[in-house]
């Protein structure tokens, strides 16, 4: 069975997973606790990415969860390679770094809850869990809702001053991110008609050269081209916004992916 | 067939509307235009749980908030016609969205036949989800993983409207205050419809595990009358920072990972369910992430804060 | 051809149609809007392929179909975001166009705070 | 029995297309938005009530009967709502309050 | 049987189709609000008819919604016609 569960799969439900519940504690509890909800996942989520590239290591390996049981074409697989790993521990060791420089600049101050430490700890977090999605999504579908995850969290992330330069910078990247998904997910669509699944590894199995095809890679490089092709944006950001070192992490992610799936 | 053909033309017809108006608040009104022949056409592609969202969000839900938004804009227009595009430019982009379309065309008369599909492989599985709705069992099941994470994308697109606040107004309502009051006809017609509104709004959530409907699109519903509520003056927007309202947010995501994590030990997989008990864990997961999701939705409409008091 | 190919030609002309809205209006309210038209293009391919996968009694294929109602969602979250940011950029500059790109693209000192 | 209902079907079904023809046309050619709101009711009121009457004759169960009742009664409400607030949108400044 | 209903909700659509010439017309947002609603209970019309025509119950409970929707936009209309005229002013 090469589409079921491996051993230690459900390393990759946690790597996703803790992240959102950080989200979700953090905006309820509010206030100064966003923060500490930070810092009490980052150990945890940076010892499950290295627990995920010790076993890849240790058994050469790929990584893999069918979500739910249901194995695809019908339901949608977590995946993870030498690769992901390396690009999981990466995006962990920057989002802790960033988080112990951002310690002063975003700490809440005592009293009444105040929008800017609320947001950054609170995104940086989706911004993580995202982009393990990101890493380790192995269906298509999956991998444009994780797509769309990480362009809202990271949105935000960039016009968080609030000055109208950055506000237009943000709209502007949103714009491009927004067309660069669709984009994408019409050639995933695409793919969808032709060979009646969105999962990498059975796509790459049922592919083959012909006009769809190419249309549709085409289309789904576009799209990840345009969310790709914002680079010089960067220079907008503060130096401190985390937005900034992800980028490239991300295009590469989605060649990787599309390696894969020929 | 020519049913189909007149649709199709009258759809494209909308269309070039919304991009050609002039006015951009005769292009939203083009645009709901379009959102409703579009769920005419989800039902003639026998697709009535698509057609129900369309018309719920699709067209009701964005056509009122783009139409809120484009009256607040109505005063720049002027602004922007010096700087239409040259026409090289635009004779151009013509030329390649041409190319776009009819490229896309060529390459849908290439697809295979007969079409693959899943539906024999979700119809086979139904059983074990105790489901009735096979659309209901892709979203609860099958790819479960998919609505939740959407649940998350929808959580994080609204701290994207928050974080937009002016940092002095963090903690105020949402959304300049309503003027009803020289509208009573509002306030009348809300009183009557949000009632009527609620209820089918839960039906269209409950019978969505048997038929045609489900959580979001029951959500949308509630949504869109709490909304009302809201343009009328009855109630007013609550504050960002009330603990009540962030639960309520959270309930839906937090039940359904809860539940999510709990099929480690009940049914040997994250988001599995054990099979006698499917039915009802997945309605347990339904009802919070419905008001959770109908909270996200009002919000996202109301926008970020903007007034400091009540009236 | 099959009602449903019809559509299928409809949703590619949609596609088209918007992406010339997307690049051509100057205003950002009309490229939110020309987006929307863009993904209504999309999600309506996707139902005319599920359309196309019907079987043992479906009237389509319902993974498509499923998946075409979280990308309604998805869909409503972006235009939401976008609404939202547009109104505040609208607040600070009093426009509600994006200056032109060698303006806000060139790296000005402004990045250091 | 059935034959009855059919043709029951078939008769209100038509006028209240011909109801819609008259509101598209009103709308079209009156000369006042006032009169043109006018016209817009008829249709929305009789064009929408007359095809629920036709197709109450083929509804085979009571929920499916009530639901199509409570579309006629929503679309009213609808159509009441916007005619009322455009009729006083529309009014001349001078008239209000 | 089916046939009729669906040529009678293609009817419908097309003389409420011509009713969007308002709409493009204007020349006041009465009237493409107008013009809306006509679209809209056509729509709605339409709906019913398909319901039955193609047996797809369900479209009732989508034209149910549609009407609920239609409601609430125009209110969103009156109430952000209301306010970009008093912001004018």
């Amino acid at each position: 069975m090469t589409n079921s569960t491996t051993a230690g799969g459900f390393l990759l439900v946690l790597a996703i997973v803790l992240p959102v519940v950080g989200v979700l504690l953090s905006l309820a509890l509010g206030g100064r606790q966003a923060q500490r909800v930070a810092f009490v996942v980052m150990p945890f989520e940076l010892a499950v990415a290295v627990a995920i590239a010790a076993r890849i290591w240790r058994t050469h390996e790929m990584l893999q969860y069918s979500v739910g049981g249901w194995i695809p074409p019908l339901g949608v697989a977590f995946r993870a390679d030498g690769l992901s790993a390396v690009m999981i521990v990466t995006s962990a060791l920057l989002i802790c770094g960033i988080g112990l420089f951002a310690r002063t600049q975003f700490a809440a101050p005592r009293g009444a809850e105040t929008r800017a430490p609320l947001m950054f700890w609170t995104l940086l977090l989706a911004v993580w869990g995202a982009l393990n999605v990101v890493f380790i999504g192995g269906d298509l579908f999956n991998l444009y809702v994780a797509l769309e995850l990480l362009t809202f969290a990271a949105v935000p992330l960039v016009s968080l001053d609030g000055r109208a330069e950055t506000l237009a910078a943000a709209f502007r990247y949103l714009l491009f991110a927004l067309l660069g998904s669709i984009l994408y997910l019409l050639g995933a669509v695409l793919l969808y008609g032709a060979y009646g699944t969105l999962d990498i590894v059975l796509l790459s199995g049922r592919i083959h050269a012909q006009p769809v095809t190419w249309a549709a890679i085409s289309l789904m490089t576009a799209g990840l081209l345009a969310k790709a092709a914002l680079y010089p944006f960067h220079l907008w950001l503060p130096p401190p916004m985390p937005a900034l070192p992800r980028r490239p992490v991300h295009c590469c992610r989605g060649w990787s992916s599309k390696r894969r799936s020929f | 067939m020519a049913f189909d053909a007149g649709l199709a033309v009258l759809v494209l017809g909308v269309a070039s509307w919304t991009i050609a108006a002039r006015d951009t608040f005769a292009a939203v009104v083009g645009f709901v235009a379009y959102g409703l022949l579009l769920a005419l056409i989800w039902v003639r592609l026998a697709a009535p749980d698509v057609a129900l969202t369309e018309a719920a969000i699709g067209s009701g839900l964005t056509g009122g908030l783009l139409l809120g938004a484009s009256a607040r804009l109505r005063r720049t227009e002027s602004l922007a016609v010096g700087e239409k595009p040259a026409a090289a430019l635009r004779a151009a982009t013509i030329g390649l969205c041409i190319l776009v379309s009819a490229g896309l065309a060529a390459i849908i008369l290439l697809l295979p036949e007969p079409a693959p599909t899943l539906a024999a492989l979700a119809a086979a599985n139904l059983v074990a989800t105790g489901l009735g709705n096979p659309v209901t069992a892709v979203l609860m099941a099958y790819r479960a993983i998919d609505t939740l994470l959407e649940v998350v994308v929808l959580l994080l697109s609204l701290l994207g409207v928050w974080s937009l606040t002016p940092d002095h107004l963090w903690g105020s309502l949402p959304s300049p205050h309503y003027r009803a009051d020289s509208y009573e006809t509002v306030t009348f017609v809300t009183q009557l419809l949000a009632p009527i509104g609620i209820l089918v709004g839960i039906h269209i959530f409950w019978i969505g595990s048997v038929a045609p409907g489900g959580e979001f699109q029951g959500a949308t519903i509630l949504a869109a009358m709490w909304i009302l509520t809201m343009l009328s003056g009855l109630v007013d927007a609550p504050a960002v920072n009330r603990r009540w309202l962030r639960l309520l947010l959270i309930i839906g995501p937090v039940v359904f990972a809860a539940i999510g994590l709990a099929g480690f030990a009940m049914a040997g997989a994250f988001l599995a369910y054990p099979t006698n008990h499917a039915k009802l864990l997945i309605l347990i997961i339904e009802v919070p992430v419905t008001l959770s999701v109908a909270a996200m939705l009002t919000l996202l409409v109301a926008g970020p804060p903007e007034r400091s008091s009540h009236r | 051809m099959s009602g449903a190919m019809l559509y299928g030609f409809c949703s590619t002309v949609l596609v088209g149609l918007g992406l010339y809205g997307l690049i051509v209006h100057p205003e950002l309210l009309r490229k939110i809007l020309a987006f929307n038209l863009v993904g209504g293009g999309v999600f309506l391919l996707f139902g005319v392929i599920a359309r196309r996968g019907a079987a043992i009694g479906f009237g389509g294929d319902p993974v498509p179909q499923a998946l075409v109602i979280t990308g309604l969602v998805v869909a409503f979250a972006a235009t939401a975001l976008a609404v939202a940011l547009l109104l505040r950029l609208f607040q600070e500059t009093g426009r509600a166009i994006l200056q032109s790109d060698k303006l806000t693209d060139a790296p000005s000192d402004n990045s250091q705070p | 029995m059935n034959l009855v209902f059919d043709v029951l079907t078939v008769l209100a079904v038509c006028a209240g297309a011909f109801f819609f023809l008259a509101g598209t046309i009103g709308l079209l050619r009156f000369p006042d938005a006032l009169s043109r709101l006018h016209a817009l009711t008829k249709a929305d009121n009789l064009g929408l009530g007359l095809i629920v009457l036709g197709l109450l004759f083929q509804a085979e169960e009571l929920f499916v009967a009530l639901k199509l009742i409570g579309v006629w009664l929503l679309g009213l409400l609808a159509a009441a709502t916007v005619t009322q607030l455009i009729a006083r949108a529309i009014q001349p400044a001078g008239l209000r309050d | 049987m089916a046939d009729f209903l669906l040529a009678a909700a293609g009817f419908v659509l097309a003389t409420v189709a011509l009713g969007l010439v308002r709409i493009l017309r204007g020349p006041g947002d009465a009237d493409r609000i107008m013009a809306a609603q006509l679209l809209g209970t056509g729509g709605i019309a339409a709906l019913v008819l398909l319901a039955e025509a193609n047996g797809v119950p369900a479209a009732v409970d989508v034209a149910l919604v549609l009407a609920l929707l239609a409601a609430f936009v125009s209110v969103a209309f009156v109430e952000s016609v209301a306010r970009s005229t008093a912001d004018r002013t």
